[in-house]
């Protein structure tokens, strides 16, 4: 029997895997992205975990709409990556420095 | 499980501005670049339309619709109607701007349209997937915005940092959601708050959800620690997109705040105050001591809204009505306020020239006594002067903390505000104690001028007679 | 005669929707000179009409007028006067029509904004002084600010700048404090009256804490010791009218502060603190004293010699209490307080003739340097007798204003305590050797610079504004019965509220 | 045996994102996240959400990931400078995101959630259809969000089309301006002074 | 006695002022002139009036004229008090000024500042008599600071002489010092009395004499002796007592004829009379008669010995004058108040003469002071020679001139008295005797006797004008007969309740006793030492500075320690320059620059401002552009919330 516990764990590790991405990555921002999706699946792992548990099915409409959403998200994070790369000629995190302090 | 479409009028201002917004699509997609000007005319249009609309339903009543997940109440028709309005100023200013620089596209209403759309749901949501999906179409919507000066490195360094982190935070509260979810067994804000009421909650669980949900308001919002974008976007986007995120997304992400935390956890406030309280107190340092450094007017401030966002968060945290009316009177007040400051910068820009620092307004009082007079009365707003509305706001809130035993809180709120009101006098020193460099005339258009003017006025007039403003806010508490 | 109609309200506006007036009608406007005049002219006769209807048999406030304002908060447009306001308000409506006449001529930059400035300056000061609401004293307290940073930063002297932001952000500062405690005092007593504030029991740490507060707030504006540092600088930079203003007026709100807010609503705390403020008035009487007397700058020796004349009115309030220990003879408490407020008319007539006096100098010779001058008297006779007459008053001598309150405060600070009075009254010796050791160096001597030996004496416009000046010093000075019977009343009911305790 | 199959999935599932996390080249990367979505729709699948197991697969690995691949490939993105090593603040980021790892664990671990706290619902019955229930939910309780989904990919392609859409540099053509034209517009006669003389004068008047 | 008059008496030489201060130039130098000697003459020929309706017709007059203030169940009044003591000082008061205001018509004929000088000397009049008149505390510090302040203008009458200047300055801020004392004083009596009104304050001396206060931890005094100090206080800088006697001296850079009336006759006695006012209050305190005493002997002699070495003739006179206060405050010390008020009185005579004199001699010689240029004048100027020589003699008690008896019964009365201190006393106006007689004929030698040593240009010095020797003449025959008033003054009733004396200090009495005439009385005193001592004196004088002129060189070098002390006048006015006024500037330069510049502005301030700009460049360096670390602060912030909260 799979435990609630074993579930929010996993979700957590996953959730703590991709925070860790975002801020250790510091070369490629299409790995930040990449992380970004991540995180999602770890929400909506907790979500269908719950839901499972809870007999509630709403969670999982949820995870419907964050699946959804993450899907226009990447849409449009793509698209400011492509302007980026037009701009910069570099995808690289390390080079968007201009606005600071 | 019953479904009733009974009251999806109280959705009818959503509706109708999500019409307007598909018919601006259209004539974008049949009258390409020419149709611009009219799809500009139509954005405004349907802005005041929806205002209306919504003014005209607030005497309909309201309640929850859409099986609970959708409220229609005064905070809803007061805020819903302040982003409708704030919006008309705001897309009058930019188009002046975007004019100037090539970047006068349909697409740039199309997307304004939709995401005041985004923070009228905010403003309704009352369930967390509503909420989730306002605040997406929102932030959405504003990503592009940002990154719509598509030349624009450091336009598009914003979009992608802005996008980033928004993600992040839109993760982090999605995560507090489904554990908020997971121990109240509910994603509908009221229900959440039934179940609050009636059954025990595990603490540490529910402390747990709540940080996450609270990081998520706090981005939104931009308090400390959770502002790093906020400079950055403000200073990299463009003046006129600049001016759409400080303005109306603010009051969305107060409807949200409240909506979180107020008919959510209203009743667990023990369990968020002390957090909010770190934000809080974080921000004003934090936003009113760094804002000082600054040269750049625009990142001034994005500084000067984090710390606004301190104060607001003061009102929310004192976890009373007075409170929460207090808040909101100030969200509005800001809004108001970083409408007019924002809307000066473009108003002193022209063609090929940012007006975004600060030595750009030396000595305007000697070019144009009215706008610096506009401007003074604005700066000294922010800096919480009386007579001027930011005055009552700033009175509003630590009022609020101080009638809940808060007075530590009160002091430092109070000592921050004198810092901050150093930065504020700074660019009024820049205006009237110093030679203009400058000495080109003011090129904005007369509706922009008698706009910013009217704007300022409305600062001024809402110092000297802040009732009715303050009334509203209180009877949407009580 | 008066009970139905809104004098107060007039005295208030008028000057206020003047000033405005005045500003619409735009920078190069020939009316912007006389219509201010006419304004401020007006005021001050509407604000004598105070005097005579004024009922001194009373402590009650008179010309109340009440009318709701921001209702969610219960805050009123509550205003009314009484013994201690009045002759502040009328002190500000004469000091803001000597100020139009002193910058007729001599502003020639921007003459509505100035105007306007000063008119707008006049309401909201006056505002202050009748607010019984304590939000609506605060926002005119604050509001006050705005214009006099505009008047010094504009018009202003080479470091006005550094000069503006300080004197702004000083006084800020203090008075955000003053914000959290009239917060806490609607928190603690459900309303905003200042006269609910009075009636109201508060703990010893709550009163010490709201006396903190208050002390803060109002020590910046008076100012004592050790937050005193904005004052010579502003006054060094601002123009005359402002220094004047400054002296005359603003300088009484800190004063005036105490006697409506410390003393009656934290009467206990007053008394265990009072020997912190008595220390700080005693120093700033004797550590400033001896400051001004080695200024090279005109203005900033007038400025801390203001300072020193505050000392006074601190002082003042604050030896009630020991006088009321030693339970002396002599009506000790009585002349405390009113020595202290008439130390403050006083000082805010001879402060603002003595930076009229150096304004006529500055116009000149534009210079403020003490040792640019030197036996102006030869060439300015008229002037030099203005400039002494003023200087002896400022040194308090019997017969002006200037002694009245110093002689008042001396003979109470006795019955509190011998050493008080021997500190307070080396103000003879120190302000007699700043003052006219000044008079010695700029006026007197031969002339040894040609721009001395070409200054022309005084015309008639200021010869009109320092007369009148000196009229009224000499006339509170010979007769000061008038000035203060108006105040017996209030006086007697604050120390019946101070005498009472509140824990 | 089903919490077996979960541990299993539960460890490719953390070292594809461990991977994705840590490789240097984004193909890669998108490849490995491909791996952690199915493993995950295998998860799903355990916690009964057939439904969202099979979009998850259609949708993210099916249209997403593509798009990602797609940029990646589409950019021409010089990897060297990419690679290089992130490991000056590492300790101090994954001490960072350990601590945060812990606090969750311990709140989420098994003295909240546990079996003995939570206890595991039975299973459906076999006619049990999980894609009808999210249906029914879908288009009566959730339509409203349903509809604003539907705006939000509205936005995102109106955005998306907004931001990488060149217009001015694209070459398409326009037949209904090709079929309009006339020869006015294509050809202008210019009328030349001959003299060079009066050209002298006009640049004298000038 | 009404109101009226007295009112009169007081506003006349007041509307003289304000019309020749303030129309002076419209309505000209002789009706400013006339207009002050009328207001002036007025004010004489009431205050005889007064007097006679005092002493003859036996009135008193005590009333207020208008309230000054009122504070609780304290009420200032203006007022009037008149008995003997005031009737005489007004009469002198107004007798004197009246023969300055003719004088200085001829003396300051020539000054720019004519109708000025007019207007400041009817203004000095005006104060005096408020200070004699009043009734109360509050009025007597008006009149106190008012002549103050007219004794500073005329000090600084000529503005252009930095020596005035820097005299006037001195002279009122001396003043102030001494008023610093008497304005505590005054609040002492306040506080312990309740009352600034005379007549309650005496009534409440009994009362007042039992307490005490605590001034320094661990002692009491008594409250009536720290009173009667402090007035004392007040009354050593007015009187010119030491320490506070230095402005004295340099305030005879005025024009002469204000040295005559305010720095000899009139204003420097207002100590005295105060002193002799508070009589009822000064016997209650032994501990504050024996400072008195030792304060006046003090003056006394020291004084008298810087006399002996001045050139100047008017610094002569003023030491001299100096010296004759202390004399007065010596006989207010053992409470022989009559013979101080009689000394004052026959003192104002003879040393407005004196100086008035020294004017004629001072026009003469065009505007020369130096003694050492003068010599055998008397024959060119026979009225001043005669008239200074009565001066001279009454100065130094010559039997049978006003100052003798005056003296003399101070003398007497030292001698009879028991306080502490008055065998110093008694031993220092003995010698002061001699001394006075000695720098008394040494002047007068110098001046009208010997070599000519002036240098006349063709024009030999003359007898000024008429308007100068009248007053000369009008003041020497009060100078010779002013003394037979001993009778009722000093052994007399004449004073009634005005002065009181304890029985245990009344040291005239027994003199009263023996007293039988003013003629016996100059037989007595004629066998008395103090007439041998001036007698000496005058011998020592002429042989001097007439018979052997080197002695006194000699003399200078032998004994060159002795003369550099008394050149600089014993150190007083370097060690106030140093001390007082150099280390006031020290320490307000310290505290300006260090306290408020460096402290309070720099550390405070401008430091506070500062902390908070290098915070905020600080915290901006966070804001570093990267969104690695932009992200990694929002998980901090996760955690620091994580942390805090759910931990």
């Amino acid at each position: 029997m799979i435990a609630l516990s074993d579930c929010l764990i996993l979700g957590a590790l996953l959730f703590s895997l991709s925070v860790a991405g975002i801020f250790i990555n510091r070369k490629n921002i299409i790995i930040l992205l990449m992380c970004i999706e991540l995180m999602l699946l770890a929400v909506n792992l907790n979500f269908i975990a719950f839901s499972h548990f809870s007999g509630d099915i709403a969670g999982q409409v949820f995870v419907f709409f964050i699946l959804t959403v993450a899907a226009a998200e990447a849409a449009i994070g793509l698209a400011i990556l492509v302007v980026l790369f037009r701009n910069l000629s570099t995808i690289n995190v390390s080079e968007l420095d201009r606005l600071k302090g | 499980m019953m479904f009733e479409v009974s009251n999806m009028s109280f959705a009818l201002p959503e509706m109708f501005m999500l019409v307007m917004a598909c018919v601006m699509l259209l004539v974008l997609a049949i009258r390409g670049e020419k149709g611009t000007n009219s799809i500009y005319v139509l954005s405004q249009l349907s802005l005041i339309a929806t205002a209306l609309i919504i003014y005209q339903s607030i005497s309909s009543g309201g309640g929850l619709s859409f099986d609970g997940t959708y409220i229609k109440d005064t905070l809803s028709n007061v805020l819903k109607l302040a982003i409708c309005l704030i919006n008309v100023f705001v897309l009058l200013y930019a188009s002046s701007y975007l004019k100037a620089r090539s970047l006068f596209k349909g697409e740039f209403y199309v997307l304004a349209l939709f995401s005041t759309l985004g923070m009228m749901i905010m403003a309704s949501a009352y369930h967390f997937l509503i909420l989730y999906l306002g605040l997406e179409l929102m932030s959405l919507c504003l990503y592009a915005m940002v990154a719509m000066q598509r030349d624009s490195a450091v336009a598009t360094e914003a979009a992608m940092k802005y996008f980033i982190l928004g993600a992040l935070a839109s993760g982090m509260l999605l995560y507090g959601m489904s554990i908020i979810y997971g121990v109240t067994g509910s994603l509908a804000i009221a229900d959440i708050a039934q179940v609050l009421q009636t059954q025990q909650i595990d603490k540490t669980v529910l402390s747990f959800g709540l940080v996450f949900l609270l990081i998520g308001i706090g981005f939104k919002l931009g308090a400390v620690p959770f502002h790093m974008w906020l400079p950055d976007v403000y200073h990299g986007a463009p003046t006129a997109m600049t001016l759409f995120i400080a303005t109306a997304p603010k009051i969305a992400a107060f409807a949200m705040a409240i909506r979180l935390l107020v008919d959510g956890f209203g009743d667990s406030q023990a369990y968020w105050q002390d957090m909010a309280i770190m934000l809080s107190v974080l921000s004003m340092i934090i936003g009113n001591v760094v804002a000082i450094a600054q040269t750049n007017l625009k990142r001034m401030l994005a500084y000067s809204t984090i710390s606004h966002v301190g104060f607001i968060l003061l009102g929310v945290l004192s976890g009373t009505a007075q409170g929460y009316s207090a808040a909101m009177f100030y969200v509005l007040v800001y809004s108001l306020m970083s409408l007019g400051g924002f809307g000066m910068i473009i108003l002193m820009s022209r063609q090929g020239f940012e007006a975004d620092n600060i030595d750009d307004f030396k000595g305007l009082s000697q070019r144009s006594p009215w706008f610096a007079l506009m401007m003074l009365i604005l700066m000294f707003s922010m800096a919480g002067i009386p007579p001027l509305a930011g005055f009552y706001a700033k009175f509003a809130v630590i009022n609020s903390v101080v009638e809940v035993g808060l007075v530590p809180i009160a002091i430092i709120a109070v000592v921050m505000s004198v810092i901050g009101a150093f930065y504020y006098l700074r660019l009024i020193k820049v205006m009237y104690f110093d030679k203009p460099s400058d000495q080109n005339a003011l090129q904005a258009p007369k509706d922009m001028q008698i706009a910013i003017s009217v704007n300022a006025l409305l600062v001024l007039a809402l110092g000297i007679s802040p009732g009715a403003l303050m009334a509203i806010c209180t009877i949407t508490f009580s | 005669m008066f009970s139905d109609f809104p004098l107060l309200s007039l005295i208030i506006w008028l000057p206020i929707l003047g000033g405005i007036a005045v500003l619409i009608n735009g920078d190069n406007n020939p009316w912007a000179r006389p219509l201010s005049l006419l304004v401020s002219a007006a005021t001050f006769v509407a604000s004598l009409g105070l005097y005579v209807g004024f009922d001194n048999a009373t402590y009650h406030m008179q010309f109340v007028e009440q009318v709701p304002w921001i209702a969610s908060f219960d805050i009123n447009y509550f205003v009314g006067i009484d013994g201690f306001s009045m002759p502040l308000i009328i002190l500000t409506s004469f000091s803001t029509l000597l100020v139009v006449i002193a910058g007729w001529e001599v502003i020639k930059d921007r003459v509505s904004h100035y105007m306007a400035a000063f008119l707008i300056m006049e309401g909201l000061m006056i505002a202050v002084f009748s607010a019984l609401d304590a939000i609506l004293f605060y926002v005119f307290f604050e509001a006050m600010l705005i214009p006099l940073f505009l008047v010094i930063g504009i018009w202003g002297g080479p470091n006005r700048v550094y000069a503006t932001i300080k004197f702004f952000l000083y006084t800020l500062f203090g008075s955000v404090f003053l914000l959290v405690a009239l917060l806490y005092l609607r928190h603690v007593s459900g309303s905003f009256s200042i006269l609910a504030f009075h009636d109201v029991s508060l703990s010893m740490a709550q009163q010490t804490l709201l006396f903190l507060a208050f002390l803060i707030a109002f020590a910046v504006k008076i100012p004592m010791w050790p937050v005193h540092t904005w004052l010579p600088d502003a006054h060094v930079e601002a123009p005359t009218g402002g220094s004047v203003i400054l002296a005359a007026i603003t300088l009484k709100i800190g004063g005036y502060g105490l006697l409506r807010f410390a003393l009656p609503i934290t009467p206990d705390a007053s008394m265990a603190l009072d020997w912190f403020v008595i220390t700080l008035s005693l120093i700033a009487v004797v550590y400033i004293g001896l400051v001004a007397l080695v200024q090279s700058d005109l203005k900033k020796l007038i400025a801390y010699s203001s300072i020193a004349h505050m000392g006074f009115v601190t002082l003042g309030l604050f030896i009630v209490f020991r006088i009321f220990a030693n339970s002396a003879t002599g009506s000790g408490a009585e002349l405390a307080i009113e020595g202290a407020m008439v130390q403050m008319i006083s000082h805010g007539f001879i402060a603002a003739a003595m930076f009229l006096s150096v304004g006529v100098l500055y116009d000149r010779m534009h210079t403020r340097e003490i040792s640019a001058y030197g036996g102006v008297i030869n060439t300015m006779p008229v002037f030099g007798g203005f400039a002494v007459f003023f200087a002896m008053a400022n040194a308090g001598l019997p017969g002006t204003s200037g002694f009245v309150g110093e002689f008042m405060v001396i003979l109470a600070a006795f019955q509190a305590d011998f050493w008080f009075a021997f500190l307070a009254a080396t103000t003879l010796i120190l302000g007699a050797a700043y003052t006219l050791w000044m008079i010695k160096r700029v006026m007197f001597g031969d002339v040894t610079n040609d721009q001395v030996a070409q200054l022309t004496d005084i015309n008639q416009r200021e010869f009109i504004m320092l007369a009148s000046l000196a009229v009224i010093v000499l006339a509170i000075g010979l007769w000061p019965a008038p000035l203060t019977d108006v105040m017996h009343s209030s006086v007697e009911h604050l120390l019946t509220q101070i005498s009472q305790s509140k824990l | 045996m089903e919490h077996i199959i979960f541990y299993c999935l539960a460890a490719i599932l953390l070292f594809a994102a461990t991977m994705v996390v840590t490789v240097r080249n984004p193909v890669r990367a998108a490849l490995f996240l491909i791996l952690a979505f199915f493993t995950s729709a295998g998860v799903w699948l355990l916690l009964e959400a057939e439904f969202l197991a099979l979009t998850l697969v259609l949708v993210y690995v099916g249209a997403v990931m593509v798009l990602f691949l797609f940029v990646v490939m589409m950019l021409d993105i010089d990897l060297a400078p990419l690679q290089e090593g992130f490991t000056k603040y590492l300790p101090l980021g994954m001490f960072v995101a350990a601590l945060i790892t812990i606090e969750m664990i311990a709140v989420l671990g098994a003295n909240h959630f546990g079996l003995d706290i939570v206890p595991s619902p039975s299973p459906h019955p076999a006619d049990y259809s999980n894609t009808k229930e999210i249906g029914l939910l879908l288009y009566t309780v959730y339509v409203y969000p349903f509809e604003i989904a539907s705006v939000i990919l509205t936005v995102a392609i109106v955005a998306a089309i907004t931001l990488t859409l060149r217009q001015k540099n694209s070459k398409s053509q326009d037949i209904s301006q090709q079929v309009k034209v006339r020869r006015e517009d294509r050809v202008r006669i210019v009328k030349m002074q001959s003299s060079p003389r009066k050209t002298k004068e006009q640049g004298e008047q000038l | 006695m009404s109101q009226t008059l007295l009112i009169s008496i007081v506003l006349a030489p007041l509307i003289g002022s304000i019309i020749a201060g303030l129309f002076g130039k419209k309505v000209g130098r002789v009706w400013s002139h006339r207009a002050a000697i009328a207001g002036v003459a007025i004010a004489f020929a009431l205050s005889a009036w007064v007097l006679k309706l005092v002493v003859v017709d036996g009135q008193t007059y005590n009333a207020q004229v208008y309230q000054w203030l009122q504070a609780g169940s304290l009420s200032l009044e203006v007022g009037f008090l008149i008995d003997a003591l005031t009737a005489m000082m007004m009469v002198v008061v107004t007798f004197v000024s009246l023969m300055v205001h003719i004088y200085t018509i001829g003396y300051m004929h020539d000054d720019d500042g004519y109708s000025r000088f007019f207007s400041y000397i009817s203004l000095f009049t005006f104060s005096m008599l408020m200070l004699v008149m009043a009734n109360n505390f509050m009025q007597l510090f008006f009149g106190w600071e008012a002549v103050g302040l007219v004794s500073y203008l005329l000090i600084g009458f000529w503005y252009k002489k930095p020596t005035a200047i820097y005299a006037n300055l001195k002279a009122f801020l001396v003043n102030r010092v001494g008023d610093f004392g008497f304005i505590l004083g005054i609040a002492g009596v306040l506080m312990y009395a309740g009352s600034l009104d005379y007549q309650q304050v005496f009534d409440f001396a009994p009362a007042i004499s039992e307490k005490t206060m605590t001034l320094f931890a661990g002692h009491d005094w008594s409250v009536m002796s720290v009173i009667c100090i402090l007035l004392f206080i007040g009354a050593m800088g007015k009187s010119a007592q030491v320490p506070l006697h230095v402005w004295l001296p340099d305030s005879m850079e005025g024009p002469t004829p204000i040295s005559a009336l305010i720095h000899a006759a009139t204003m420097v006695t207002a100590g005295i009379f105060m002193v002799t006012r508070m009589s009822p209050l000064f016997e209650f305190s032994e501990t504050a008669l024996t400072f008195v005493l030792v304060i006046g002997a003090i003056t006394a002699l020291f004084m008298g010995f810087l006399g002996l070495i001045q050139n100047d003739i008017k610094r002569v006179i003023a030491y001299s004058t100096l010296s004759q206060l202390g004399y007065m405050t010596v006989a207010l010390g053992v409470s022989a108040y009559s013979a101080g008020v009689f000394h004052l009185m026959t003192h104002a005579f003879f040393k407005a003469l004196l100086f008035l004199g020294a004017g004629s001699v001072i026009i003469a010689m065009h505007h020369e002071q130096d003694i050492r240029k003068m010599g055998g004048l008397k024959k060119y100027m026979p009225i001043t020679y005669w008239t200074a020589l009565i001066g001279s003699l009454a100065l130094i008690g010559f039997p049978g001139l006003s100052g003798f008896f005056s003296k003399d019964s101070i003398i007497e009365a030292v001698h009879a008295s028991h306080v502490a201190g008055s065998g110093f006393a008694y031993f220092a106006v003995v010698t002061g005797v001699f001394v006075t007689a000695l720098y008394s004929f040494r002047l007068f030698f110098l001046v009208f006797h010997g070599k000519e040593r002036f240098d006349a240009h063709g024009h030999p010095p003359h007898e000024p004008a008429n308007v100068v020797t009248m007053p000369l003449i009008l003041l020497a025959i009060p100078s010779i007969v002013a003394g037979y008033f001993i009778g009722p003054m000093v052994f007399g009733d004449f004073f009634g309740n005005a002065i009181m004396v304890h029985a245990e200090h009344d040291v005239l009495a027994e003199h009263a006793e023996s007293f039988d005439g003013a003629f016996s009385f100059i037989i007595h005193g004629m066998m008395a030492l103090p007439f041998w001592l001036a007698m000496a004196g005058v011998g020592t004088a002429y042989y001097l500075y007439l018979k052997r002129p080197d002695i006194p060189a000699t003399l200078q070098q032998r004994f060159n320690w002795i003369y550099r002390l008394l050149d600089n006048k014993y150190g007083f006015d370097n060690f106030n320059q140093t001390v007082f006024a150099g280390g006031a500037r020290a320490v307000g330069t310290f505290l300006w620059k260090v306290g408020d510049i460096k402290i309070i502005d720099g550390a405070l301030v401008n430091g506070t401002a500062k902390t908070v700009g290098v915070i905020s460049s600080l915290v901006r360096q966070v804001q570093s552009g990267y969104l690695y670390h932009y992200a990694f602060a929002m998980i901090v912030g996760l955690w620091l919330l994580l942390t805090y909260f759910v931990a």
